[in-house]
């Protein structure tokens, strides 16, 4: 018997395969990211001074040097509370996206895998909780529980689970039928190895970019609440809240309102632009 | 030529039915009732979530009236729980009112004292022009851009899909104000008070579809530049056909597909966009009323626009289900 | 998000004026009232003009117009007249009733009305009709004027088609200012036989205005009212309306207000942002006023938590700049109010009392260690028997404390913050605010809250002490006090307003002295006017817009 | 414009001259660094077919595509001549492009499934190249458009123009493909793999109209893979390997003596009739194939055995479907049981059912005479490794987070000798890539990184695994090129002749089912019509069915 020639899959060769196509966008996306992470882990690694200490002789700055995005009318420099704000912020679109991933999970599971009339009672389920967008159920929500970052969560979570779990079904029904998942079947192992090895980890594959796009999403929901009066106590910085309280200045003191809209744009872009890496990436690495 | 027959490929797969009519009826019937659950059942939901709000009804409606926030005594709440009907059982309250939802009766508003159909009827069309405006102008926006830059030289590429993902991460909010200020204020273009005037709804419409356009870009440029490799392309090209019309002849219907089916799941977020951007300019509509109406512990107004939004939901995904069928027909052989 | 401006209303008595801060071109006009009955007469501005339409940027859309909201009774005034108005210096002057005289024992009132006026409806004003309208009251039809009148009045009656009796109970010397206010604007008989639901969308009056059109969630159109022939004794012209028709705009965002008004699209404005105070005086004619009765002042929990100490609730008082605190979060526009109890503009105001608790952390520190609170936890709050100094301060968001307001309590969090006090700042929605989620002794330590009243007599609704048989809701300092109480009664039912004042006074005392309530600002209300509309003016009882004498100049 | 009837005048004249039409002399073509297309030069002549042939990656899809100026993006193409009838092609703008393609060169893609646009009329697809090239009125491109399906064989073409491409049966879309392409009646044709994926009866109904088109006087460039498809149309041959010509010639003369090497071993490659019992690939020591010595195999014992199975499936649209009608057989120890039919002829849900991953609505199959269809899915579990699968597909049948070693040792694991010990599972999982022809360091290797043949290696280690008593075959090789195909082929042979398990061996391809199977069965819309022993039924086929499958096969020695 012949033996077939090894192919190039020689150390130089993967390694040209496997390089990440470097582009400027994910760089950016990349440090903007970081930033963020460190502002989380510890905000006073980026600022010096407190995101709650007022100063009245000094409000209403523009930015300069000293205050990079200006103060507030209380004073404050809005640049460390925009640091500060990030660990409030990014806990609102991880724990919501977490909290909808969870739903959509079991949702999305139990459906696929059992069809049937548990699929269709899921599906009647799904098709009612898509009647209550985002906005609608966290009015209801903040109106039972009153405004909180926990309500937050627990509204945009719930509102988005339906469009993730519908997303996860599909998931499961695809991977359900591929070819990997009858091969392990036909080498006779268990359903729920077969689910737990094989079914679970490729069906949550490309939600990993839908996650990382839930997270900013969230993210810019909560800002819409605070909008509408139903964010986050004062004097919290989260940043929905300092774009609702920069909205009365907009036209005199712009910096309160454009800065921590423009760091929320960048935050979900970047947040955004990595899961579309990702995801092409893993789509690649599934092609 | 070969004389080997055709009969040799089945094609049984497409025979219609023996009874076609029986079936469409079955089919149409399963739609109905289905709205039908879906609308009582969203309905339901709200009327017994509001019910978790913390503290009495009658308390909220005399507060209400009197610009209170305090207690009553119970010879106080008396004549309005009795007016309302809050002193029946629960259960009895909702069986009321599931039944006024099937006679067409919505109930009536706490605090404006009038039908709740009248309520929300007369804010239902300039939100209707809101948000089906703001989904047609997303798609004009998308469609442009998309045609524009999809697959064009490296840079205007990258420039194209920075711009989708750019806008889609944008806080509606923010997008109302900014452009507001800049539009209205600054260069004054647009009215401040736009109100349902042609003119006035541009702002709004744009506040909506410009994170929207970014969404359905970003899925429709994956498909765009998919399909743009697809063998039926290069037999398009093959015809001397120029790449315009590639785009526009071919490529363009296969790649609105999955932004159509977006179209229906986007529905949630364009209501949502509604509620804020309302608020922000002022503009009537069922997004005002609702905020006004949950502060206002309102439950019947509630309850009918949660109704009414689930009414446009499923009337909608119906119309997504329609059009996928126009633009993909394969869809009706399956 | 709407910003409601609770009506408050004053159930008893007195008399008198809030202050108006009348500034620029609105004084000016004044005097070009009366010879423009006809043609247009010429005015500071230019040629003066007939017709037109005024845009009102108002804020907040009330959901009916027969209520009890002050945002109501602004509408109401322009469509609806009463019997009588109110005029600078707290002087009743006639308005739909020419004249009146009042018995000896204070017990029974006689009006006579004037002739020859029509409803909008056509029906004619008689003796009847306004009797109707008090027992429209009375039953609860607008339930700011029913509590306003309901301990006091006992029958009306028509004594021919132009002359009535209202019988009293009991003295009740406040009547003739409550009847000036816009609850009490006459309807037209037919129109309070209809249901709610028309009540409500189109009251029919005999004003100056009548409803042309509501769209909800957008403007409410009023035409002017071609016949109108009784305008009140303090109208700055004789006759009709001058414009056709005021567009009452609701406009939420104070932002969207004033940029409609630069913008030109709208000719007048409703609450002016503080922010853009200094520019809105260069530009437009602008009017302040501020509102008598309570001020936005913080209740301060004594029945329950930390405040049920007295030394704690003084020491939360000296414990905070709560003057510079003002003059920062509202751009010096909004003034500071160290009473607690009466603004300002309350007949009755003693100024010596506002002036207690200045900023002292010395004193609020050592006011704290008598009370026992000597500890501090690791994060510098002070403790006592190893419970932190915590006060939960719940506000109604966005209505009562607008976002400048915000800005006010989260200075003071600071302050509050170095002499050991954690204050949780916990904002109410108004869903849970109109649902009492805020109104048990268990559900806050502090609350700010205002009351507008055009008398010191807001004492005792809210001071009122609380008994199981008769309980004072209002009571949000759950403060029962026999004492206050019978000082109040005292000033109520004395017989000249210097007699009643000092027991006023006495009671503002007893207020601070316990630090019952901790006073922040006035509530003010304040409108901008375009520079070519003139003759736009406030009435007196509570700051309700005029529209009717206003003109355009070209 | 040309008016089609001059056209065909016009050919008849000029179809035996051979007059040279395109010439193409030293075109290179190159991506970035890697020269594709290294140096290659032709004439093509009027009424002649010219056929391009090489495996993957030899550039002649390459080729194909520069001729119409359509190499792709980040290509760059050199040559010292690329002439049509006179017009320089080298230097064209992409607007005279446009002008070219359709009209002087037609282009004709594999699987008209994707080569059309699925969502317009196939009237509109048909006459699409006569409106870019302004060819004629709405109407009269309508009637052309029914007159030119109608001249590709295409029964009521006035119905077929307003239906979709997929509600068109493979052969018809096909031909509908065909005269989209000959619209404009062009010089030159270019098809580029045009059966590949077909059905063997389609794709002689395909190669007829090529045939009929080259009879008219028309050029044509036949791109293809399979030697055998060449032989029935190609007048002059190129085999292409790694960009480069390894042999250029007349047909006859390239197909049947070779002289290259690699020409050679592709035509040895290619399973049939002929190479039965042989080596396809020769062994290094051995210049010739070595005829193999089979072991005789044990007619007594049936391994697996179907009785009367039945596949109804209820579609949809609640109309029951009759996949596998009756459909019995028996496998013995160490024999190759063949499945052959075209597509929807039930060979995959008969394989299914007989791995059980599908409950037949009737009849059952034994596993050594005892019940394997009948048993609940616990039952059988344990009992699984003795039946093996290969797919068609091997990449999608691995889990794609696997590296090699683990699919192997996942599956030892469920093997009646269960490795111990990580060592142990690990030298038992060398030993199987060692069998199957790859080595240890591919322990590590993600099958994505894998080729084909590679990725069928790693197939067949994984179902030798547990030791299974029959491997269920289901197009195992069809996905491969030919060369590798032998080797796969060789190897499963191999590995039958040295541990004796049986096969159930299914494939479209007649020649592969020839050379692999001691029996056959020949299915035809879910049942068998006609099985016996392999010789038995390729020399003498009863059923009318299995004749016209063997007329369409094409085979290298012209028929």
């Amino acid at each position: 018997m012949t033996a077939v020639a090894v192919p190039r899959a020689g150390a130089l060769a993967r390694l040209r395969e496997l390089r990440f196509r470097v582009q400027l966008g994910t760089v950016i996306s990349s440090l903007i990211v970081l930033v963020l992470l460190v502002a989380v882990v510890a905000p006073a690694w980026l600022t010096h001074r407190s995101p709650t200490a007022i100063d009245l002789e000094h409000t209403l700055l523009p930015p300069s040097l000293s205050h990079p995005f200006g103060t507030d009318d209380a004073g404050r420099d809005l640049y460390t509370r925009v640091v500060y704000g990030a660990r409030e912020s990014l806990g609102i679109g991880l724990g919501a996206t977490g909290l909808a991933m969870g739903i959509a999970i079991i949702l999305g599971f139990a459906g696929g895998l059992a069809g049937g009339l548990v699929d269709t009672v899921i599906a009647r389920v799904l098709e009612v909780a898509f009647a209550f967008p985002v906005l609608l159920l966290a009015l209801l929500l903040i109106a039972i529980r009153g405004p909180s970052v926990t309500t937050e969560i627990v509204a945009v979570g719930i509102g988005s689970a339906p469009g993730y779990a519908r997303m996860v079904r599909g998931q499961v029904l695809a991977v359900r039928n591929a070819d990997y998942i009858t091969a392990a079947t036909a080498l006779g192992h268990g359903r729920w190895a077969v689910i737990g090895r094989h079914l679970f980890p490729n069906a949550m594959r490309p939600l990993v970019a839908v996650i990382t796009l839930g997270i900013g999403q969230s993210i810019v929901w909560a800002s819409g609440l605070a909008f509408l009066g139903l964010g986050v106590a004062p004097p919290s910085p989260e940043w929905g809240a300092l774009l609702d309280s920069g909205r009365m200045y907009i036209t005199t003191s712009w910096w309160l309102e454009i800065m921590p809209g423009v760091v929320i744009v960048l935050v979900a872009l970047s947040v955004t632009t990595l899961g579309r890496t990702l995801q092409h990436r893993l789509e690649g690495a599934a092609r | 030529m070969s004389t080997v027959g055709e009969a040799t490929v089945p094609v049984a797969s497409r025979r219609p039915s023996a009874r076609p009519h029986a079936r469409t009826a079955r089919r149409i019937l399963v739609k109905v009732v289905s709205a039908v659950f879906v609308l009582v059942a969203a309905a339901s939901v709200t009327f017994f979530a509001q019910l978790l709000v913390p503290g009495s009804r009658a308390t909220a409606i005399l507060n209400q009236q009197n610009g209170r926030a305090q207690q009553w005594t119970a010879a106080q709440l008396a004549p309005v729980n009795h007016e309302f009907g809050f002193d029946k059982p629960i259960l009895l309250q909702y069986l009321d009112y599931v039944g006024g939802l099937f006679r067409g009766n919505l109930g009536t508003s706490y605090t404006q004292y009038k039908p709740v159909t009248q309520v929300i009827g007369d804010e239902l069309v300039p939100s209707l022009v809101l948000t089906v405006g703001g989904l047609a102008a997303a798609w004009v926006l998308a469609l442009a851009v998309i045609l524009l830059t999809a697959k064009r030289r490296r840079f205007i590429s990258a420039l194209g899909s920075t711009w989708e993902a750019l806008t889609a991460s944008l806080p509606t909010y923010w997008v109302g104000v900014v452009l507001l200020v800049v539009f209205a204020v600054e260069i004054r273009i647009f009215p401040v008070i736009g109100g349902t005037s042609p003119l006035g709804t541009v702002l709004p419409v744009l506040t909506l579809a410009i994170p929207l356009a970014g969404f359905l870009g970003q899925v429709m440029r994956d498909e765009f530049e998919r399909v743009l490799d697809q063998p039926f392309i290069t037999t398009a090209r093959t015809r001397g056909m120029g790449d315009t019309a590639v785009r526009l002849v071919h490529a363009l219907r296969h790649s609105v597909l999955p932004a159509i089916t977006l179209s229906g799941w986007a529905l949630g977020a364009l209501v949502s966009g509604a509620v804020i951007v309302e608020n922000l300019f002022g503009r009537p509509g069922i997004g005002q009323v609702l905020v006004t109406a949950v502060n206002t512990r309102d439950v019947p107004v509630v309850s009918g626009v949660v109704l009414v939004v689930a009414a446009v939901y499923v009337v909608a995904n119906l119309l997504v289900d329609l059009v996928y069928v126009l633009v993909d027909p394969r869809l009706r052989a399956a | 998000m709407s910003r409601t401006r609770f009506a408050r209303l004053a159930a008893a008595a007195i008399t008198a004026l809030s202050v108006s801060a009348l500034l620029a071109a609105c004084s000016a006009s004044g005097g070009a009232v009366a010879g423009l009955a006809g043609s247009g007469g010429s005015a500071s501005g230019g040629t003066a003009a007939k017709g037109g339409t005024i845009v009102y940027a108002a804020e907040q859309e009330p959901p009916c117009l027969s209520g009890g909201w002050l945002q109501e009774a602004y509408i109401d005034r322009n469509i609806l007249d009463s019997l009588v108005t109110e005029a600078s210096g707290g002087s009743i002057k006639p308005w739909l009733a020419a004249s009146w005289t009042v018995s000896k024992d204070d017990l029974t009132y006689t009006f006579t009305l004037k002739a020859g006026v029509k409803f909008t409806d056509g029906t004619p004003l008689n003796a009847q009709a306004v009797v109707d309208n008090f027992n429209y009251w009375e039953k609860g039809g607008n339930s700011t004027a029913q509590v306003s009148i309901d301990p006091y009045f006992k029958k009306a009656v028509a004594l021919d088609a132009t002359h009535l009796e209202v019988e009293l109970n009991k003295p009740y010397l406040p009547l003739l200012t409550m009847l000036a206010q816009a609850y009490f604007g006459i309807l037209s008989p037919a129109s309070l036989t209809r249901s709610t639901e028309a009540q409500c969308d189109d009251p029919i009056g005999s004003g100056a205005f009548e409803v042309k059109q509501w769209i909800h969630g957008q403007e409410l159109i009023l035409v002017k009212n071609p016949n109108y022939t009784s305008w009140p004794a303090t109208a700055l012209h004789q006759g009709p309306a001058i414009v056709n028709e005021v567009d009452w705009k609701f406009l939420s965002d104070p932002v969207e207000r004033y940029a409609a008004l630069t913008t030109g699209e709208a000719n007048a404005m409703y609450d002016i942002p503080t922010v853009d105070w200094t520019s809105a005086k260069a530009s437009y004619q602008v009017t302040r006023y501020i509102t008598p009765g309570k001020p936005v002042s913080l209740y301060m929990n004594t029945e329950n938590g930390p405040f049920t100490d007295v030394q704690v609730r003084q020491a939360f008082a000296y414990g905070s700049d709560r003057k510079a605190a003002v003059q920062t979060a509202f751009h010096g526009v909004i003034p500071y109010e160290g009473n607690p109890s009466v603004s300002q503009a309350t007949p009755g105001y003693d100024a010596a009392v506002a002036s207690a608790y200045p900023y002292d952390p010395a004193k609020a520190n050592q006011l704290l260690n008598q009370a026992g609170w000597t500890g501090r936890d690791a994060a510098g709050y002070r403790t006592k028997n190893g419970k932190e100094l915590d006060v939960k301060l719940a506000y109604p968001a966005g209505s009562v404390i607008t976002d400048e307001g915000a800005t006010l309590l989260q200075i003071l969090q600071q302050q509050w913050k170095q002499i050991g006090f954690n204050v949780t700042l916990v904002p109410e929605t108004q869903a849970e605010t109109f649902s009492g989620a805020y109104s048990t002794p268990t559900s806050y330590d502090a609350q700010p809250w205002y009351w507008t009243s055009p008398s010191a007599a807001i004492l005792w609704i809210v001071w009122r002490p609380s008994t199981k048989a008769d309980p004072n809701y209002s009571n949000s300092s759950f403060y029962n006090n026999t004492q206050l109480g019978s000082v109040i009664a005292d000033g109520n039912t004395a017989a000249t307003t210097g007699a009643a004042d000092k027991y006023y006074a006495q009671a503002q005392q007893i207020i601070q002295n316990q630090a019952a309530a901790v006073g922040l600002y006035d509530q003010t209300m304040s409108i901008a006017v375009a520079g070519n509309l003139h003759d736009v003016w406030l009435e007196k009882s509570q700051g309700e817009p005029v529209f009717e004498d206003a003109y355009f100049t070209q | 414009m040309t008016a089609p009837a001059e056209a065909t005048q016009e050919n008849a004249n000029v179809s035996a001259t051979g007059t040279p039409l395109l010439h193409v002399e030293n075109l290179r073509v190159a991506f970035g660094d890697t020269e594709v297309v290294k140096g290659i030069s032709f004439t093509t002549r009027v009424g002649r077919c010219l056929a391009v042939v090489g495996e993957s990656g030899s550039g002649k899809s390459v080729t194909a595509r520069t001729l119409v100026g359509l190499t792709g993006p980040g290509s760059r193409v050199r040559s010292d001549r690329i002439e049509l009838a006179g017009l320089d092609l080298t230097r064209q703008s992409e607007r005279s492009w446009q002008a070219i393609r359709g009209r002087e060169i037609g282009f004709i893609l594999q699987d008209a499934l994707v080569s059309l646009d699925q969502l317009r009329l196939v009237g509109d697809e048909i006459a699409e190249p006569l409106k870019l090239h302004k060819w004629g009125t709405r109407a009269s491109r309508r009637e052309r458009a029914i007159e030119l399906l109608s001249s590709v064989g295409v029964p009521e073409p006035e119905v077929k123009i307003r239906q979709r491409p997929y509600e068109l049966s493979g052969g018809l879309r096909q031909r509908a493909l065909i005269a989209s392409a000959i619209a404009l009646d062009p010089k030159l044709l270019v098809a580029d793999e045009p059966t590949t994926a077909l059905d063997v009866t389609i794709q002689a109904q395909v190669l007829d109209l090529l045939a009929e088109s080259k009879a008219r006087g028309r050029s044509i460039i036949l791109i293809s893979h399979d030697l055998s498809v060449v032989a029935r149309l190609a007048d002059e041959v190129i085999v292409m390997r790694g960009g480069e010509v390894v042999e250029q010639g007349p047909a006859h003369q390239v197909l049947h003596q070779p002289r290259h090497e690699y020409t050679r071993a592709l035509l040895d490659a290619i399973p049939s009739e002929h190479t039965r019992g042989t080596r396809l690939v020769p062994a290094a020591e051995h210049e010739s194939p070595v005829r193999r010595t089979r072991k005789p195999a044990d007619r007594d014992a049936p391994v697996l055995e179907a009785r009367h199975l039945t596949k109804v499936f209820r579609g949809p649209d609640k109309v029951d479907r009759t996949v596998v009608d009756d459909v019995s057989f028996s496998l013995r120890a160490g024999e190759t049981l063949g499945i052959v039919g075209e597509s929807g002829s039930g060979k995959t849900t008969t394989a299914r059912i007989a791995l059980a991953l599908l409950a037949p609505t009737s009849g059952e199959v034994l596993l050594r005479g005892q019940a394997w269809s009948a048993l609940s899915p616990s039952q059988r579990r344990p009992q699984r490794k003795r039946i093996g699968v290969i797919y068609q597909d091997p990449l999608s049948s691995f889990d794609p987070r696997w590296a090699v070693g683990r699919i192997i040792t996942d599956a030892l694991r469920t093997g009646s000798r269960p490795p111990s010990s990580k060592s142990s599972a690990r030298a038992r999982a060398i030993r199987l890539l060692e069998q199957v022809g790859l080595s240890e360091q591919h322990l590590d290797a993600a099958p994505l990184r894998l080729s084909g043949g590679q990725r069928q290696r790693v197939a067949i280690a994984r179902a030798l695994a547990p030791e299974p008593e029959v491997i269920v075959c289901d197009e195992p090789v069809s996905a491969l090129d030919v060369s590798i195909q032998a080797q796969v082929l060789d190897l499963l042979t191999d590995l039958q002749d040295e541990l004796g398990v049986s096969y159930l061996f299914i494939s479209h391809d007649l020649g592969v089912i020839h050379h692999m199977s001691d029996r056959i069965l020949v299915m035809k819309e879910g049942r068998v019509v006609e099985s016996g022993p392999a010789d038995e039924v390729f020399d003498r086929p009863q059923d009318p069915y299995t004749q016209r499958l063997l007329t369409a096969l094409p085979r290298l020695a012209p028929a």
